[in-house]
């Protein structure tokens, strides 16, 4: 046991692997961890140590909240960032400042690891659909398609008639919590393989009496460059796009650099110009122009020019428009639509 | 290796052959099936290199590999719950199966024993590669190019009847999914075609406006 | 040179496979920690650059495993001892010194390739066994990759037996020493042939089955240990292919003054550094144009880079 | 040649045996036994409505019929090669013809839109 205690030692001074679940306004909170060298921002909740809880959670998704929580592997341990653990049905969670977050980060990780805290989960311990030992095999119903085995029913075809010809469709609701997706967006799918067949957004609004945010310190279009850096597999650029959307006084020079980095065909381009080219109203129907314009507005901020604020865009024009596409493909065209998004979570757009 | 060394080998792999072949019949998974057939014929492969046929048994550790992964996406493509969520019998007509199988097993048991098979190995120095080769080169020629038309036709086969896409527009315009109840015209399902348009309706004649979609 | 290799005591072997995949991964390892803060510029301390991965790899031995819902667990365990079974195969058929490796067979680009089909399984497997739909999703775009890549490489590994009038990877290195390094006449063969080892291994841009765009895909339901083993997976195999390039493309130990071991090692770490440098600075493709490309591009440059090998060949 | 094909199978099993068991190291055999709650699969806070393991529709099916016919013929290839040298020029336009041959069900594949998405 000498072995595991030691090994427990070193691992608490490793990094610190998070989950972030983002709510509204809380692209501060993502920066700084994208940047800070002693944490892991991670893509799944299982690979985590400590679940960070960021921005204005609304009552709506505190439930789905409590399920990411739980899918952290334990011993698991929670930080609130500006926020009350209790509203959020997390009676054991931290509550910290933005300011001293990655330091509270460190030392929850290391208690997390050496076995002196541990988050109890918050959802049911049982499997509320009763299914073991009914039916003539116990799967919970007759037949080859009509049990519900381990209390989940088979995949079925949008037809009445399974004649064979119909493929089943994988009905799914992803988000609002998922690392992929921009904050608070709901995406129900129906999955046929890997391409979306019917898709419906949604976003989850800000509580009616929640208190205003404060305006945002950092630039949100650099924000999502480094969410979009992340996804296409470059998480070393996406510290260094987080770490410039975090400086106050950030010069164009840094800002054309970075652009020089990634604006090759072999660089972000690879990842983003296969895209669809969409066609909404207000945004860039070419992907890769979308996030050379949050270059090219982090540049004129820099040199002193207002910033813009995004226009929303209507969530089920954009659904409409992911319709067909290859999921790997929908994630990339959400993340390159995120300060829309964002937008429209707050003051949705109306559909033209 | 000696000759014990390769005898034990030889009975490892034929009973794991044999046993794996069983479990294909025995799990519920397809995705379990359609590898413990590729994990049978690995155990094959590797007997065909105990008897010193190297090229032909790592040929089907390769060909049976891509093979099985190829088959497993359409199993899993085809088959009404394809992990076996919920148990259910692998075979059909296990009665007329079993009879088969010994038939198939006794017959071809028979052939190895009374055929007249050389009573020595056959040890080419070279290895049996080059002979292949000589062999494709010479006078297998002629055959090699024809397999090689026969697959080009099996391939041009294979997208002809595959392919949802096509040169003149989607492969279902036009198509109509047939009655459920033969005698009941109302119970004809909707056809979702490949681009994800559900538009045919029960009675319908079909897709008459597809392609108005972008 | 005849190409003929001595070859130690299986046993041996085996520590000496095993050896090979835990050296290379942790070159490996550490080569990305210090690209990736390169990349990032993040100072200079290279300390912590070389730090930082172990203790990540504590920190997964001490995390523990989460069950889902219905996992395969047979197949979820099986998946990764699978995936690096196969770089242990690869690298066994390797030569790995002047006059020796730790299996000599004659048919080692067939065993090459049967481990890299051999490993498109195990992936799949990767991504089934959890019944989770990010990883499922991961482990079919992984396969559409794989079936597209088998090919390149193919064609690539018999290019190179073309001059080495065998399948043997030892005579492969002898006839780069007896004529010049396959690097210089069969030139294509190298991108073809990286392209291959980063589909292979998992690695960025072409890391299908892991993206990080589906959550980290086949690998999104694994923690601890299980997610440790799999991650050695990819690494290990990085190792394999690198190891594969700098032996049929640039004569594996060949060189001067340094034993042919050193020699290997140096030419397999460049491969490795490269590798892992494009991984930090290529955005990842989407799998259409990726399959798209594999087929309208790449096959056709594989057709010319026969030609051109067999033309090379005979003159 | 089967004492290298031993080295081959030791290398390879001792390498899964050890990983295996690394892998295995902590795991739950019945997932009945976990906290339900922190089984479900990621997908970022709702529950599943059905498994994950459905008929999976794999959207590039032309593709990988038309590399099952491909593969098979380049199997031929391998002796081809080695005896390539010794045979000469001869080889060279009988495996052009080959693959020629080969290429036209790529074409095919390709002119029929078999390579996009289906």
């Amino acid at each position: 046991m000498a072995v595991m205690d030691r090994l427990r030692r070193v691992a608490a001074t490793a990094p610190v692997a998070v989950s972030v679940a983002l709510g509204h306004g809380a692209d501060a909170v993502l920066a700084d961890l994208r940047a800070d060298a002693r944490v892991d921002v991670t893509a799944s909740p299982r690979h985590a140590t400590v679940l960070v809880v960021a921005g204005h959670v609304p009552a709506a998704a505190v439930a789905a909240l409590g399920r990411v929580h739980d899918q952290v592997p334990a011993p698991r341990a929670t930080v609130v960032v500006d926020g009350d653990p209790a509203r959020l049905d997390l009676p054991a969670a931290t509550a910290t400042t933005r300011a001293a977050l990655v330091d509270e980060l460190v030392r929850v990780h290391a208690a997390v690891v050496t076995g002196q805290r541990h988050d109890s989960p918050v959802g049911p311990a049982d499997n509320p659909v009763d299914w073991q030992g009914i039916g003539p095999h116990g799967q919970g119903g007759e037949g080859m398609m009509g049990g519900v085995p381990w209390g989940r029913p088979m995949a079925m075809p949008p037809t009445v008639g399974r004649d064979g010809l119909a493929l089943d469709r994988l009905a799914l609701v992803v988000g609002p919590f998922l690392a992929v997706l921009p904050p608070m967006l709901e995406v129900e799918v129906g999955l046929q393989g890997d391409v979306l067949e019917e898709v419906e957004l949604r976003t989850v609004p800000p509580d009616p009496h929640a208190p205003t945010p404060p305006p945002t310190p950092v630039d949100s279009g650099l924000v999502a460059l480094a969410e979009l850096l992340a996804l296409v597999g470059l998480g070393a650029l996406a510290t260094t796009a987080a770490r410039l959307a975090r400086t106050p006084d950030r010069r164009v020079e840094d800002v054309a650099a970075l652009r020089r980095r990634i604006d090759r065909p072999w660089g972000l381009r690879l990842g983003t110009d296969d895209l669809d080219r969409l066609d909404l109203p207000g945004v860039a129907p070419d992907p890769t122009d979308r996030w050379r314009d949050w270059l090219a507005s982090a540049a004129s901020t820099a040199v002193g020019d207002a910033h813009h604020a995004p226009e929303p865009v209507a969530t089920d024009e954009v659904a409409a428009q992911l319709v067909g596409m290859e999921v790997g493909h929908a994630v990339l065209t959400l993340a390159t639509l995120r300060p829309q998004l964002a937008a429209s979570a707050v003051a949705p757009a109306v559909s033209s | 290796m000696t000759g014990l060394a390769v005898d034990i080998a030889f009975w490892t792999f034929a009973v794991a052959a044999a046993w794996f072949g069983w479990r294909v019949f025995r799990t519920d998974s397809m995705v379990r099936a359609t590898f413990c057939l590729l994990a049978s014929f690995l155990n094959v492969g590797a007997i065909m290199v105990l008897l010193l046929a190297e090229y032909l048994g790592v040929a089907m550790f390769f060909m049976m590999s891509v093979e099985m992964v190829v088959m497993a996406i359409f199993m899993v493509a085809f088959m009404m719950n394809p992990a076996g969520l919920n148990p259910m019998e692998m075979v059909h007509q296990p009665r007329a199966a079993i009879a088969v199988g010994i038939g198939a097993a006794v017959g071809l048991g028979v052939v190895a024993v009374v055929a007249d098979l050389p009573p020595a190995a056959l040890l080419d120095e070279a290895g049996t590669i080059r002979a292949l080769g000589n062999e494709l080169m010479g006078a297998s020629m002629l055959l090699m190019e024809v397999v090689g038309v026969t697959l080009v036709a099996t391939m041009v086969g294979a997208v002809v009847l595959s392919s949802a896409s096509g040169r003149y527009g989607s492969a279902d315009t036009g198509s109509v999914p047939p009655l459920l109840d033969p005698d009941d015209p109302d119970s004809r399902p909707d056809l979702v075609s490949a681009d994800g348009e559900g538009d045919a309706h029960a009675g319908h004649g079909g897709h008459g406006g597809h392609g108005g979609h972008g | 040179m005849t190409g003929e290799l001595a070859a130690p005591h299986p046993v041996l072997g085996a520590v000496v496979v095993l050896g090979v995949l835990l050296v290379g991964t942790a070159i490996v390892t550490t080569a990305d920690a210090v690209v990736a803060d390169r990349v990032a510029r993040r100072g200079l301390d290279l300390r912590a650059s070389l730090v930082r991965p172990w203790r990540r790899i504590a920190l997964s031995l001490v995390r523990p495993q989460p069950a889902t819902e219905r996992p395969d667990w047979g197949l979820w365990v099986l998946a990764p001892a699978a995936y690096v079974g196969m770089a242990a195969m690869a690298v066994s058929v390797l030569p790995l010194g002047t006059d020796w490796a730790v299996a000599d067979v004659r048919t080692g680009i067939v065993v090459l390739g049967s481990a890299e089909v051999l490993a498109m399984v195990a992936v799949y497997l990767h991504g089934w066994a959890p019944n989770s739909p990010l990883s499922l999703v991961g482990a079919y775009r992984f396969v559409a990759a794989g079936l597209s890549f088998l090919l390149l490489s193919m064609f690539v590994l018999i290019a190179a037996a073309l001059p080495a009038e065998s399948m043997s990877l030892g005579r492969i290195v002898a006839s780069q020493q007896e004529g010049a390094w396959n690097v210089l006449r069969q030139p294509l063969g190298l991108p073809l042939f990286l392209v291959v080892a980063l589909s292979v291994s998992l690695h960025g841009p072409l890391d299908m089955a892991d993206g990080t765009d589906l959550a980290t895909g086949t690998v999104a339901e694994s923690s601890g240990p299980a997610r440790l083993a799999w991650e050695f997976g990819r690494r290990a195999m990085l190792t394999a292919y690198a190891l594969a390039t700098a032996v049929v493309f640039l004569a594996g130990p060949a060189g001067p003054v340094l034993p042919g071991w050193a020699w290997l090692a140096v030419k397999t770490v460049a491969v490795a550094v490269v590798l892992v440098w494009c991984g930090h600075r290529l955005g990842r493709i989407g799998i259409q144009r990726y399959v798209r490309i594999a087929w309208t591009v790449l096959l056709p440059l594989s057709f010319l880079h026969l030609a051109i090998s067999g033309v090379a060949a005979l003159a | 040649m089967l004492g290298a094909f031993l080295a081959v199978v030791v290398a390879t099993g001792t390498t899964m045996l050890l990983v295996g068991w690394l892998a295995s190291w902590g795991r739950t055999p019945d997932p009945t036994e976990a906290h339900w709650s922190t089984t479900l699969p990621v997908l970022g806070g709702h529950e599943p409505r059905v498994h994950a393991w459905n008929r999976f529709h794999a959207r590039y099916y032309p593709m990988a019929l038309v590399l099952m016919a491909f593969e098979m013929e380049m199997m031929f290839m391998y002796p081809w090669a080695v005896v390539f040298v010794e045979v000469g020029g001869r080889a060279l336009v009988e495996m052009g013809v080959f693959l020629a041959l080969l290429s036209l069900g790529v074409l095919y594949l390709w002119r029929e839109g078999g390579l996009s998405w289906q």
